[in-house]
């Protein structure tokens, strides 16, 4: 029969262009299951595709509510923290649905009474900001000047690193919002210009403000090197910049190596894995099928409690484009360690542990340069 | 009754009202007649608060009234018309007329909800008012259309209209009679000398109609570029040079109104 | 109604939107015009029946015409149709029946402006100056259709009325009642129409430019020009009218010389104020 | 130096900045306002609109590039705009005749044209999107710079680098130039006059003989034209995505009201008092001081008036405080 | 047909269309729709008293609701002792500063014959006032940040119930509009829709970045509701017992439930407001309204003081705003400054005025439901579209990929066509003014 999975991202408003990719990236994992006919005795996944408008909380309720009453048996999103908060409160826990967001990253999300229905697959931003700290310090770097976009992601992410990075004995010469979308940000540069740093970290996204801020501040000579945080990692921030980018350092959830290439492998031309958030969808969808597998059930109920078991140690670790081998072996009756693209291994309260890949911009790519 | 002294009206450069100084009689009905382009509506936008004069002093009855606004001036019982007419053009003309009267328990919001009893009441006594108005101007068949809808002088009936809404102690009239058929025009004459002699208000008519001004006004103050050129009755002004050159030119002789021919014997 | 004094009025959606200068004119197909056999008048509006919108009939087979060198007045109390049958004969509104006829060809199907080529030139009751144009640019608009040289009729329309030359770089908009009817007229000479209508021409001028206007008229009507047109000052008007109309509630009431009707008691009585 | 040092930082990051934003402003406040006084609504699909015509332009730009076709130093880009003012002129051409037409000959209040026109925006919006998708593209070529920071600083010996892009020069000249023949026209030419003389009463235009639909046609023409060059332009000094464009709404009709709303000149002003009051106010001063005042007295706060994070709210203080003094925008917003 | 017929007619067919989905889609998904129709329409009711009774054009909408929503934190959330007692008196001290220097401001002002002297004293205490106020403020506002930032952070609220807070909410709003319509309408009106567009980003603003007020972008969630949480509901045996007997599975029953009470309270809320509006509108106060909309300069001259009246509407509707704000923000449960977007809170209200038929009441609330039902249910039938227009096409074929990705965005291009066609047949709204 016919199993449904809700993916509920903002197609529309401020994160468009990263949902797609998001979306196909959870859809691939699908697709891979429905190919191997191996899920439940032969039963069918069906993606249903709704907009979270990413901060239109009356609409993400709404299509929410809407996938629910099509009778899907899990969901996939929200995307930004703030809608997922107002659905998870409003939506899952009343109707006790089972939610996995692939990048809801915000702190607050990780206390939040949840009735054991909520978990993401990728970390909270406090734990990047001792990342970051770390990275910056091994770099011998002594002041940032710090800009983050002005949301719950973007701000909780910037307190982080702040707070990190001044514990340990290091300056930020200034703190500054911009918002996304803006027409220009002349006036952001010339702040963060005015207050100098060793270095400017964006904590934005690649395709909104950040890359506004990155352009100017390099037009105008006010920085040369940039630190990354992960909504800035991605192909398209080189890409958009060129060659000054060179140079520039960050880091973002995720292990190196196996898992991810083999999911940029399985993507090929149709959509750009690496984009932000795409691997962890990926593994969002994963997880949600492995569950079901291992509790035999698409009743949220059941496989909830299953999330943690096939994700966590100890089993049998499976990487993208396994997944019929996964599903082979909790059929059996074994154990699986779900690594997946972003190296998933979830903690305390439902949600990535959070290994991060250093990466340092390299004649026009992004490399990894370590793992932390 | 009104006092204007020294009056000036500037746009930028170009002096509107340039001193004008007169006084209006209580009780009379002054004509102010001039040329095109005198100053005469200036000098009615100032007195009636919707222009600010650049400097000068208006008085009322001794209180100074320079700059008090348009709606102040109407609760002193200072009414005026407008030369193109400013009717409520989405509002039937009946209400065009009911809206007039000020201190309406109605216009209180909490009335509207709590004390429906009484604004019935007052709505049937405007609306007899009304009608009767209407009536008057001969335009009781017009009474539920919109005054947007109404022909050019059915506006300006209406704009006159207004004014009998309400006691006022002086009214302001530009150009009433411009558009309005002369039998008509006779007819709000009588309507003004009635008011006038019944009710005591005041007037002051601006009109470029010679019969309509003989037949009503007394005195009649003639402007030209922004000042008062003359002021007198109105065999005065008519004999009067100046005014004839600056505004009735010669060609009234020949149209036989310089000989007194009046109108409504 | 943009006019200077009146700059404040309602400020509605000032802001976004513009008021002001909207038309009122309603849009209409135009068709062709005709050749017409019937034998009649230069400029004929003959039994028209019609009114605005779908709302109902305010004229009730009403009849106007005028000949070259003539003067054709209307005349009537407020309300009768008179700006209506204007408005009718050139086409602003829908008739319901009758037809217009212009020298022998049928036009009832034509717009607005398709008349206005056709030599017809209308200067209406109110809104009848581009306000924010200056006085020189209202007069060039007025000769928009033309393509020769308009200077010599620039001028002879300063000669007419000499204080528009003074105010000529002046907004139009910024004139007194007076003077922007002056402009209005002077507008309309500049098509050096055909034939002329004017909706009460001398609403609010003073006596002189009354009766410079009325010389004027009378004028331009001997060269030929047919001219029509509504008058409150019903009686000047129809001293100088060779034709006179009396609408009542949009029907044809008198019909005569201008000299018959002043004689007329009745008409004298109800319409001319004695 | 010192003082050379501080003029150049200020020249980089408020001067330069502001004058190419401010041209941007005012071009797309340009198109708000000739409709605005011409058709007599705010069009909300402006910020659309633009979005639209340098999608077309980018469309062709790849074309040309693919072939190997480009204007050497300056952007391939500016070969393909004709093509993108034309495809933008059909659109709106179109547009106009199934939609705007039916509401001017409805006589439908004006307020139901700005709605409308929120409906052809969601249109827009869509087809966009639908095109060429909701993600940044890249259509800049040519030299990026008349002078580089790096550049300036190694000629100058200063401390302090001045950037200069191509894209910013281009969008200064472009907007004098296009101000300058919009004026001409509009004022000088029969056309022109016939459009204020619509714009200001369409009944009598009508009766002067003035084709009302051609007016139109010649507005949206123009209105298509100022799109085009400053959606390409903004779109090669920063990047192209829909979203900002729709984003850039709300900027150029602030430009566009404190100018005054319908002029043409207001436009122009109202654009640099946006840009500048964004720029100016949110500066920290800190390096400018650092420069010129002696070391003790070097300030160690950011010396920054409000954080930028009421960059926006400031520019629109600052608009209400001209308002406030100068009641109907800087230029009396009246007709074209 | 006549018009009261088919009015009743427009309204069965938006009670039509909400049944419908509810039949076809899920009840819960009809009642969210309803709630949230019943919060637009008395939204729209709020601008359409502006705009269709005054003519004032309020683009500020989102200003408005946004601080309804801040009220229900303010009101209901717990207050933060330990916020309170590091740094709660600095800011409230900070607070009344910042007002005692506006205060003053404005009665040196009034008070000072014109002149540069007074240019100068006012701007002295400007400048002396504003230190002063971030001298104080700016220590307290860090203090109560500290506070455990992840979570709290700021000041917390009173902890009254939050149906407390919906009241509260309409007079925050009416508050500040009270301000803006002071120095905005008594200027010149035209402009009052910049000024309303800039104070709403302004509110927006500090929103976001006061975080002692109200975390800004990091959120508030958890604001309490006016009954039970489904859980407890579900938890409850004698509740799942009634469901049962219904023939309801306790989820389902729970949910429904909640979503009925917040029904039936917004409706009375938008019955009562509805209500009065009518009332008022129908009276010589609306007859008033209708006239200054219709010609300001002639209702001055008939002794209607324009601009009291002028305030006095812009406060009442942006104070219905406010109390909608309020409502909203209760159904949401959380706080998110971020939401607040011009296109969602302020134009797609005008779109159902308009829709609706400015100028009346009933207008505005059917425009409210109708449009709401659209904005949510557009994007399945775009997604429909889109399929039967793929369905010949081939799996993996780039266009079909391409189609179906653009889906999403047929929500926005569906929403325009809608209201165009609405606007073709109907230009004055569907229920114009009489
Ligand atoms: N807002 C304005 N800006 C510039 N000039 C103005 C303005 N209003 C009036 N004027 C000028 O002031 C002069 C006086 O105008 P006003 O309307 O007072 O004349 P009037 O005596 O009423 O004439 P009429 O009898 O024609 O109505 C005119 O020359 C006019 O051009
Ligand atoms: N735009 C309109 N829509 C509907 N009805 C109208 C409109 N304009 C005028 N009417 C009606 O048509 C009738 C005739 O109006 P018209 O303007 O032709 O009168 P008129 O003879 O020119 O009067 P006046 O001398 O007062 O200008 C009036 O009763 C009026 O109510
Ligand atoms: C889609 C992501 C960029 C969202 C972001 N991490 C957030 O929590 O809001
Ligand atoms: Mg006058
Ligand atoms: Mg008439």
């Amino acid at each position: 029969d016919d199993v449904k999975l809700g993916i509920l991202f903002g197609f529309t408003g401020p994160i468009e262009s990263l949902a797609g990719p998001m979306a196909s990236g959870a859809e691939l994992a699908i697709k891979e299951v429905n190919d191997s006919g191996a899920f439940m005795d032969g039963a069918t996944v069906t993606p249903m595709r709704a907009d979270s408008g990413c901060i239109d909380n009356g609409l993400a309720t709404s299509n929410a509510e809407r996938l629910i009453a099509d009778g899907i048996a899990g969901l996939i999103g929200g995307d930004c923290s703030g809608v997922t908060g107002a659905v998870l409160q409003n939506v899952a826990i009343p109707n006790g649905m089972v939610m996995i967001s692939p990048s809801a990253t915000s702190p607050g999300l990780s206390t939040v009474e949840d009735n054991d229905l909520f978990f993401r697959t990728a970390p909270s931003d406090a734990r990047e900001g001792q990342v970051m700290t770390e990275v910056l310090q091994d770099r011998g770097i002594k002041s940032i000047a710090l800009t983050y976009t002005n949301n719950d992601y973007g701000k909780g992410l910037a307190d982080a690193i702040k707070s990190n990075f001044e514990a340990a004995g290091g300056e930020v010469t200034i703190y500054a919002a911009h918002e996304d979308g803006k027409a220009d940000y002349s006036a952001e540069v010339g702040a963060l210009a005015s207050a100098g740093g060793d270095i400017l970290v964006v904590a934005g996204y690649l395709d909104q403000g950040g890359l506004g801020i990155i352009r100017s501040a390099l037009d105008s000579g006010a920085f040369d090197t940039f630190g990354l945080p992960g909504g800035m990692i991605g192909e398209s921030l080189p890409t958009n910049v060129g060659p000054d980018l060179d140079g520039s350092f960050g880091q973002i959830a995720g292990t190196e190596g196996d898992g991810i290439d083999r999911l940029v492998e399985m993507a090929g031309s149709d959509f750009d894995a690496t984009s932000p958030y795409t691997p962890e969808s990926y593994d969002a969808a994963a997880l949600f099928m492995f569950a079901m597998q291992a509790a035999k059930s698409t009743d949220p109920a059941a496989y909830g409690p299953k999330i943690l078991e096939v994700a966590n140690a100890p089993g049998e670790k499976i990487y993208p484009g396994e997944l019929a081998k996964g599903l082979q072996i909790i059929a059996d009756g074994g154990d699986i360690d779900y690594v997946g693209a972003s190296a998933v291994e979830l903690i305390g309260p439902g949600e990535s542990a959070g290994t991060y890949r250093e990466i340092e911009v390299k004649d026009g790519k992004n490399e990894t340069v370590k793992i932390r | 009754m009104i006092v204007v002294e020294d009056v000036h009206k500037h746009f930028g450069g170009f002096h509107a009202v340039d001193g004008a100084t007169l006084t209006i009689r209580e009780g009379s009905i002054t004509g102010l007649i001039g040329p095109n382009g005198a100053g005469k509506t200036t000098l009615f936008n100032v007195i009636a608060g919707v222009l600010e004069p650049t400097s000068g002093r208006v008085t009322m009855g001794g209180e100074d009234i320079t700059g008090l606004p348009p709606h102040d001036l109407f609760h002193k019982g200072l009414l005026r018309t407008f030369q193109i007419a400013h009717e409520f053009s989405s509002m039937s003309c009946r209400e065009n007329l009911m809206m007039v009267p000020g201190a309406q328990s109605g216009e209180t919001l909490w009335n509207t909800w709590f004390g429906r009893r009484r604004i019935a009441d007052e709505e049937r006594a405007l609306k007899a008012k009304a009608d009767e108005v209407l009536e008057f101007l001969t335009i009781e068949h017009l009474a539920d259309h919109k005054a947007g809808q109404i022909s050019g002088g059915q506006k300006k009936l209406l704009e006159l209209g207004r004014t009998m809404m309400v006691d006022a102690r002086i009214v302001f009239l530009d150009e009433v009679g411009a558009g309005v058929n002369r039998t008509l025009l006779n007819t709000i004459g009588d309507a003004i000398l009635r008011l006038n002699a019944e009710r005591g208000y005041t007037f002051v008519v601006i009109e470029h109609d010679m019969d309509f001004i003989d037949r009503l006004c007394d005195p009649v103050i003639c402007m030209a570029e922004g000042k008062v050129l003359a002021e007198g009755t109105l065999a005065e002004i008519k004999a009067n040079e100046q005014v004839i050159e600056a505004y009735l030119g010669t060609g009234l002789k020949n149209k036989g109104l310089v000989q007194g021919d009046t109108v409504g014997a | 109604m943009s006019n200077p004094y009146h700059d404040d009025r309602g400020n509605k959606d000032a802001s976004i939107t513009r008021r002001g200068g909207a038309g009122e004119i309603p849009y209409r197909k135009g068709g062709p015009a005709v050749k017409s056999e019937a034998k009649s008048a230069f400029l004929i509006g003959e039994t028209m029946t019609g009114g605005y919108g779908k709302g109902p009939d305010i004229l009730h087979d009403c009849t106007i015409a005028v000949d070259p060198g003539e003067i054709a007045v209307i005349v009537g109390p407020n309300g009768a149709g008179k700006s209506t049958a204007m408005k009718a004969v050139f086409g602003m509104l829908d008739l319901r029946g009758g037809h217009v006829l212009l020298d022998g060809e049928d036009i009832s199907a034509l717009t607005p402006q398709d008349r206005v080529a056709k030599g017809m030139g209308f200067v209406p009751q109110t809104n009848n100056i581009f306000t924010s144009m200056s006085v020189e640019e209202n007069l060039e608009m007025g000769a928009f259709i033309r393509r020769d040289d308009f200077r010599d009729t620039m001028a002879q329309v300063y000669d007419l009325f000499p204080i528009l030359k003074e105010k000529r770089l002046q907004a139009a908009g910024e004139l007194s009642g007076g003077q922007r009817q002056q402009v209005a007229v002077g507008r309309a000479l500049m098509t050096k129409p055909k034939v002329l209508m004017l909706d009460e021409p001398t609403a609010g001028v003073s006596p002189i430019v009354m009766d410079e206007l009325f010389d004027r008229i009378i004028e331009v009507s001997r060269t030929g020009i047919p001219i029509l047109m509504v008058e409150q000052n019903a009686r000047q008007a129809l001293e100088i009218a060779d034709k006179g109309y009396v609408l009542v509630q949009g029907r044809n009431a008198h019909t005569g010389t201008g000299k018959d009707l002043l004689a007329d008691d009745e008409v004298r009585r109800s319409f001319l104020g004695g | 130096m010192e003082l050379l040092n501080a003029i150049v930082a200020l020249t980089n990051y408020v001067l330069i900045p502001g004058m190419a934003y401010g041209s941007q402003l005012a071009l797309g406040a340009l198109g708000v306002t000739l409709i605005y006084g011409i058709l007599r609504f705010s069009n909300f699909a402006h910020g659309d609109t633009m979005a639209f015509g340098a999608m077309i332009t980018i469309l062709v730009t790849w074309g040309f590039q693919a072939s190997g076709i480009s204007l050497g130093v300056l952007p391939t880009a500016l070969l393909a705009l004709p093509f993108g003012i034309a495809g933008t002129a059909l659109l709106l051409v179109a547009t106009d005749r199934v939609v705007y037409r039916f509401y001017r000959e409805q006589k439908a209040k004006p307020v139901i044209l700005v709605i409308v026109s929120l409906g052809v925006m969601f249109i827009m919006n869509g087809i966009v999107r639908f095109i060429i998708g909701p993600d940044d593209q890249n259509f800049a070529d040519g030299a990026r710079f008349i002078i580089s920071a790096r550049d300036f600083k190694a000629w100058s010996g200063l401390d302090e680098g001045l950037a200069l892009r191509t894209s910013q020069a281009l969008t200064v000249v472009t907007a004098v130039i296009v101000v300058a023949l919009l004026f001409w026209f509009l004022n000088r030419t029969r056309t022109g006059k016939s459009m204020r003389a619509y714009s200001d009463n369409e009944d009598l235009a009508l009766l002067s003989g003035i084709n009302p639909e051609r007016v139109v046609t010649y507005t949206w023409l123009i209105v298509a034209g100022l799109t085009t060059v400053a959606g390409v332009l903004y779109g090669l000094d920063k990047s192209f995505k829909p979203f900002t464009y729709f984003q850039l709404l709300l900027p150029i009709f602030a430009a566009a009201i404190v100018g005054g709303l319908g002029n043409p000149l207001g436009a122009i002003a109202g654009g640099f008092v946006i840009a500048f009051s964004e720029v100016t106010i949110t500066y920290a001063w800190k390096k400018v001081l650092g420069y010129l005042l002696p070391d003790s007295l070097e300030p160690s706060s950011l010396v920054q008036l409000l954080s930028t994070d009421y960059k926006f709210a400031v520019s629109f203080v600052i608009l209400l405080i001209v308002l406030l003094f100068k009641p109907t925008g800087l230029f009396r917003g009246k007709s074209v | 047909m006549s018009e009261t017929m088919r009015n009743v007619m427009l309204f069965a067919i938006v009670a039509v269309l909400i049944v419908g989905s509810g039949f076809l889609q899920s009840w819960n998904t009809a009642l969210l729709i309803l709630n949230m129709g019943l919060i637009s329409a008395i939204m729209a009711i709020g601008v359409n008293l502006q705009w269709g009774f005054a003519g004032l054009f309020n683009v500020g909408i989102m200003g408005f609701v946004a601080l309804g929503g801040l009220a229900t934190v303010l009101v209901s959330m717990q207050p933060v002792p330990d916020a309170w007692s590091a740094g709660g008196m600095g800011v409230l001290l900070g607070l009344l500063l910042g007002a005692a220097t506006i205060v003053a401001t404005v009665q040196v002002y009034k008070r000072m014959p014109r002149g540069a002297m007074r240019s100068l004293a006012v701007l002295a205490i400007l400048i002396v006032g504003f230190f002063v106020y971030r001298g104080v403020l700016d220590p307290g506002v860090d203090a109560v940040e500290q506070v455990n930032p992840a979570l709290e952070g700021y000041l917390g609220g009173l902890g009254l119930p939050v149906l407390v807070a919906w009241p509260v909410g309409g007079l925050l709003a009416a508050g500040a509009a009270w301000l803006i319509g002071k120095t905005a309408l008594g200027l010149r009106s035209d402009y009052l829709a910049i000024a309303t567009l800039g104070i709403a980003e302004i509110i927006i603003a500090i929103l976001k970045n006061e975080d002692w007020l109200s975390r800004g972008v990091k959120n508030v969630v958890g604001i309490p509701r006016p009954m039970a949480y489904e859980i407890d509901l579900q938890g409850d045996p004698s509740f799942v017992e009634r469901a049962a007997s219904l023939g309801l599975d306790p989820v389902e029953a729970s949910t429904l439930y909640v979503k009925l009470i917040y029904a039936a309270l917004f409706l009375v809320v938008l019955l009562v407001i509805l209500w009065m509006s009518q009332m008022a509108l129908k009276s010589p106060w609306g007859r008033m309204m209708r006239a200054i909309r219709d010609n300001e300069v002639a209702a001055e001259a008939m002794g209607k003081d324009v601009t009291r009246r002028h305030l006095q509407i812009f406060v009442l509707g942006s104070a219905v705003c406010g109390l909608a704000g309020a409502m909203l923000t209760t159904l949401d449960g959380q706080l998110t400054p971020g939401t607040y977007q011009p296109l969602r809170f302020t134009f797609l209200v005008w779109v159902m005025v308009i829709v609706g038929g400015s100028g009346n009441n009933f207008g505005a609330v059917l425009g409210g439901f109708l449009i709401w039902f659209l904005w949510v249910q557009v994007e399945p039938m775009g997604i429909w579209l889109m399929q039967t227009v793929t369905s010949g096409m081939a799996d993996g074929y780039w266009l079909k990929d391409h189609l179906m990705d653009s889906a999403a965005h047929m929500r926005l291009f569906t929403m325009g066509l809608v209201l165009l066609l609405v606007l073709r047949f109907s230009p004055r709204g569907l229920i114009p003014e009489k």
